[in-house]
């Protein structure tokens, strides 16, 4: 089983990469870009077993470890 | 009376323990205690520093990790009776993510690693880390680090500012605090706060580098002097 | 005997002839694990093959040194029963097929020859040539470079002191990576590879293994190719984090009497590391694959043998002490896996599933490892051009601001603030000046450091650009007031089969030995680095020496800032104006050409002895050593060093670019308070110095010169490199 | 417009960010986990056009500026 977990800065929460990202394209020609914002992505792989115990079980480490819930989001797919 | 104790975190991947170490010896005249991160009670101590490095290699969030080890369950407890807590670069990005204070260090606008020495202002002098030095003072300590830019939102800036917990700013020789001064990007060139009762400080900065003249300066030696003296009281 | 029959496709690389006596060796054909282990141990890499010969001839001795060559590092003598050890190690091509991993696993690499032998890292050192700034790939290789030696170090909490970064079309294709680091132990703890004794458990620590850096060549045989959509990438990625544990355990365990051998896993991973042991411990090792911890699934023997997963290590222990070692290994969260034991047959026995997946005699698969004498053809002399055979500036003031902003010469800044350059609180003296130097803590004592290479100079005449790279590092460690000791050297070259190339290597290796000999700086360690070519267009040959020396009082240091006004500034040597293959002729006057400034051996000596004893006696207050530039560019690095100018007013016949510029060796920049006493203690020594100015002012005034102010030379010389890698092509 | 990057390391790339969320994760006394990878998730605004050409586009970001490619994989997804 599987758990992928997207992690992502708040509105508002300043993005130094993403805008560095974003400079980046722009020096590069690549033009028409509005906006980056960088987030996380991190994939779990889970022993078997019932997928929405899974998924609150996931979503008790991003509150505890995988995301900074100050500034970040996150929000977790399980995949059976 | 004993002498004043003091404990040095030491997580997997700090390595700025023994730095910070040597300067409390020189300022206490004698070693403080290194507690190891596993450990899940503290002895009783006078003062407690977080010390800088990479704590689990600053993987996934700076400090992130370390903030939940069981010894900070410990400093909390401690910091909430009133212990001083120093926690210096990866220190400071320990203690915001382990709630002790607000905001998040992010990384440095530059995204590049920057290790130089830059000019802080000292914003407030009545506190037992800053008592050994004037309010408006300019003094020249280094920074090391790749995510020391802070951020918080407006309302807890705002009571950041409106509650004088602003300990040190990024600025320029003559103290102006200017964007040129900012190594990193940090909200109104904030390089360290205090939390609302004034025991706990989290600083980017490192004034334990510069405390030995044969390092290049001694700016940073009244932080360890002065607490030194206020936990001997 | 030779079972033609039986030879595979795919010799790993090998000869026919090197296939030969693997038959010879074995009696019969070698299994797939099997040639496997004999290509990388034949490898150039690991055998040697080409250099060693030469290799031989180098100076390795001294009262200074506990262990030269041979082992992962050199180990030197530096008084109060404390010992310095030291290497320099190349990690060229993986650094330009991803620059940021690497740099750092070169950098991880490293650190784990030193801490193998017991030493606690202290600093660690960088030499870096990348191609031409126009060439479309350089940017990102510097910018990719430059953070991973710093991601790697600065995580390691081991201080990145120093280095050299030189650009040149000649490395477009390939660029060179070399990281030093030095460390300190107690000279009774230090730990060597001999796996002595017979029934020992030999104990595999630190990361799992993995895939990582298993040739692409051998990786294209049907057997390993079965998940093939995505081409499996052989970039190892560095773990910092780990390897700070690994040092952090080990030196743990190295305080207990634990461990009887000790080898890093480096290139060629677990062959190496466990040949390596049994060979020089005279007995053989028995492994059981099955125990080796694994990161993916069903690896091979082959995999698991050849892998060069980084941050692990090989022990063999004395028997009984597994479980504490085990508990040390536990409290840093690391692995600890008994992977089998030494025995008496001298040979490498590999057991995977119950079976004997490798039988191979250790002495042989050692010993005979390929050498050849290559053939070589020396580099044809080049010409002696005199000081008025290159063409004068219209104005030297404005060639020198150029020059001070030129890729090769401007400050280094925006690299060495990417590098924890204090962590460790020992730094005394940062990247920028001539050596680095570290104090060794708690003592008043301190290391010099500095790495050296003029590749200019060695492609015009291998033997004195050899003879150069030695008394350049020489001269910049003594430049801080320190006795140098001994050096590492890294002879990065292009391929060795072509006689010309070979001839290269033959002859930098003589210059090299020379000066070593003269210089007292016998080699203890090194690295070699061949087939440094991309379409056939090698490498400029480039021998970067590390040296290693000793001040026993590190206030006497003197900085290379210009302090006092109204010191008297002197040049240390002789000066003739020599501008063939010197920089201001390769960038101001159309290109490098002519013979390359002579190396004269008992004047480096004399000159260098004569300004340490003075830096000693406290006669001088700033000391520059005069390389790349010549004195007009060392004086200006001083005035920007110390915001000071200088009035500069000498007379001699020379044109006057070919005094300011011209490279000249074995000269020193050298400011005094009492000139008199200097000039008379130069004149007993019977060194040649002249005064050539005073300190002050805000501005460098040269002869037939109009002033420069230094706040503009300031900017000249650290605009460039910001500049450069904040811009982009479009 | 909206692209969505998800960029991945390769199939048998060390990810020691993943080992050691792995290993803390553990620490915090979650069990039942079997690997952690860890990769970046993008977001990019832009202008709004043909969702085929963006996605080209952005492909073509990823070889140059977003993704490493040598160790990583990345994905796009345009949502419109
Ligand atoms: N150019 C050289 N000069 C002197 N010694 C060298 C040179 N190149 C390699 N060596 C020595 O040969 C031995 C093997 O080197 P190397 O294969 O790079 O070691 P490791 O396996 O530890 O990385 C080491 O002792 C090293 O110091
Ligand atoms: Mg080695």
């Amino acid at each position: 089983m599987k758990a992928r977990v997207h992690i992502t800065l708040k509105n508002g929460v300043l993005d130094p990469q993403g805008k560095a990202i974003h400079n980046s394209l722009e020096g590069l020609g690549f033009d028409g870009v509005e906006g980056v914002r960088q987030g996380k992505f991190i994939e779990l792989e889970l022993a078997d077993g019932d997928a929405e115990a899974a998924k609150a079980r996931v979503a008790e480490m991003c509150e505890k470890l995988l995301a900074n819930t100050v500034i970040e989001n996150y929000t977790v797919e399980i995949e059976t | 009376m004993s002498a004043p104790s003091v404990a040095v975190i030491v997580f997997p991947g700090s390595n700025c323990d023994r730095d910070i170490a040597v300067t409390l010896e020189a300022a206490l005249g004698h070693a403080p205690q290194m507690v190891w991160h596993g450990d899940s009670s503290l002895p009783k101590v006078d003062l407690i520093a977080v010390p800088g490095g990479f704590s689990y290699g600053d993987y996934l969030r700076s400090g992130a990790m370390a903030a939940n080890s069981p010894i900070m369950r410990e400093v909390v407890a401690q910091a909430g009776r009133g212990v001083p807590v120093l926690g210096i670069c990866n220190g400071f990005q320990v203690l915001t993510e382990c709630g002790l204070l607000p905001g998040v260090l992010m990384r440095n606008a530059s995204l590049k690693f920057i290790c130089r020495d830059v000019d802080l202002r000292v914003e407030r002098s009545d506190t037992v880390f800053t008592s050994g030095y004037g309010a408006g003072d300019v003094i020249r300590v280094p920074v090391a680090h790749h995510d020391g830019n802070y951020f918080t939102d407006p309302d807890t800036l705002k009571s950041l500012e409106d509650n004088g917990r602003v300990a040190f700013r990024y600025c320029a020789p003559d103290g102006a605090i200017t964007d040129a001064a900012n190594p990193n990007g940090s909200l109104a060139n904030i390089a360290g706060i205090l939390n609302e009762t004034g025991n706990v400080l989290g600083m980017m900065p490192h004034p334990e580098r510069l405390a030995d003249p044969l390092l290049g300066g001694t700016d940073g030696a009244p932080m360890f002097t002065a607490l030194a003296e206020a936990i001997a009281a | 005997m030779s079972d033609r029959a039986a030879r595979p496709e795919d010799l790993m690389g090998l000869s026919d002839d090197e296939y030969d006596t693997i038959l010879e060796i074995l009696g019969r054909t070698p299994n797939f694990t099997e040639l496997g282990i004999f290509s990388v141990m034949w490898s150039e890499h690991c055998s040697y093959k080409s250099s060693k010969f030469w290799l031989k001839t180098l100076p390795t001795e001294g009262p200074q040194v506990i262990q030269g060559p041979g082992e992962n590092a050199g180990v030197i003598d530096i008084g109060d029963g404390l010992a310095a050890i030291f290497k320099i190690e190349s990690h060229n091509h993986p650094s330009f097929i991803e620059p940021y991993q690497g740099a750092a696993t070169g950098v991880g690499g490293i650190m784990r020859d030193v801490f193998t032998m017991g030493a606690r890292p202290i600093a660690n050192m960088n030499a870096l040539r990348f191609g031409s700034p126009d060439h479309p790939k350089t940017r990102h290789l510097v910018d990719g470079v430059i953070a991973g030696i710093g991601g790697y170090g600065n995580c390691m909490g081991v201080p990145t002191v120093g280095g050299e970064v030189n650009f040149d079309p000649a490395y477009n294709g390939n660029i060179l990576v070399n990281a030093m680091t030095v460390g300190i132990a107690s000279t009774d703890k230090i730990f060597y590879s001999a796996a002595a004794g017979v029934g020992l458990p030999v104990v595999y620590v630190g990361a799992k293994t993995g895939r990582d850096g298993i040739h692409g060549a051998t990786m294209a045989s049907a057997e390993f190719d079965d998940d093939s959509d995505e081409k499996r990438p052989t970039v190892q990625v560095g773990d910092p984090f780990t390897e700070k544990l690994l040092l952090e355990a080990c030196l743990e365990l190295m305080a207990t009497d634990a461990i009887i051998a000790i080898q890093d896993m480096g290139a060629a991973g677990l062959t190496s590391s466990s040949v390596e042991m049994a060979s020089k411990g005279e007995v053989g090792i028995t492994l059981t694959l099955d125990h080796v911890p694994q990161r993916e699934t069903d690896m091979t023997p082959y995999e698991m043998m050849l892998s060069e997963s980084q941050e692990r290590m090989l022990m063999v222990l004395k028997p009984g002490r597994e479980e504490m070692a085990r508990a040390i290994f536990d409290k840093w969260e690391l692995d600890l896996a008994v992977i089998g034991e030494t025995n008496d047959s001298q040979r490498l026995l590999l057991m995977w599933q119950d079976e004997v997946v490798a039988d191979i005699p250790v002495p042989p698969l050692v010993d005979a490892a390929p050498e050849y004498e290559r053939p070589w053809t020396a580099t044809p002399p080049r010409a002696v051009l005199g000081p008025d055979d290159v063409t004068a500036p219209d104005d030297l003031a404005e060639a020198l601001l150029q020059l001070v902003a030129s890729p090769d010469l401007c400050s280094r800044r925006w690299v060495w603030e990417q590098y924890d350059h204090m962590v460790m609180g020992d730094t005394v003296g940062r990247p920028g000046g001539d050596a680095a130097l570290v104090r060794i803590h708690g003592t008043n004592k301190a290391l010099a450091i500095s790495t050296d290479c003029t590749p200019r100079y060695v492609v015009a005449n291998p033997v004195e650009g050899g003879m150069q790279a030695v008394a350049e590092s020489w001269r910049n460690v003594t430049a801080v007031g320190a006795t140098p000791l001994a050096v590492t050297n890294n002879l990065n070259f292009g391929n060795p089969e072509r006689p010309e190339i070979m001839g290269q290597l033959v002859g930098a290796v003589k210059g090299m030995g020379a000066a070593c000999e003269a210089l007292d700086a016998p080699v203890v360690s090194g690295n070699v680095s061949l087939y440094n070519e991309t379409n056939g267009e090698a490498i400029l040959p480039t021998p970067v020496i590390g040296c290693v020396g000793i001040i026993d009082d590190l206030t006497k240091a003197p900085g290379g800032a210009f302090i006092d006004e109204g010191d008297a500034v002197f040049v240390v040597g002789e000066t003739a104006g020599w501008l063939g293959c010197s920089i201001y002729q390769r960038d101001q006057a159309g290109g490098t050409a002519g013979a390359p400034p002579p190396v004269d051996l008992d004047t480096e000596r004399g000159n260098g002895e004569f300004v340490r004893t003075a830096i000693h006696a406290g006669q001088i207050n700033a000391c520059h050593d005069v390389s790349d530039g010549g004195i007009a560019v060392a004086l200006a690095e001083m005035a920007i060093a110390g915001d000071l100018g200088a009035d500069i007013s000498h007379e001699n016949d020379l044109p006057a670019h070919a005094w300011a510029f011209g490279e000249d060796q074995a000269r020193y920049i050298v400011t005094c308070a009492d000139a008199t006493a200097l000039t008379a203690a130069a004149k007993d020594a019977g060194v040649h110095m002249e005064r050539i100015g005073t300190v002050g002012g805000v501005a460098l005034t040269l002869p037939e010169a109009k002033p420069i102010s230094v706040a503009g030379l300031r900017d000249a010389h650290s605009r460039w490199l910001p500049t450069y890698m904040a811009s982009r092509e479009s």
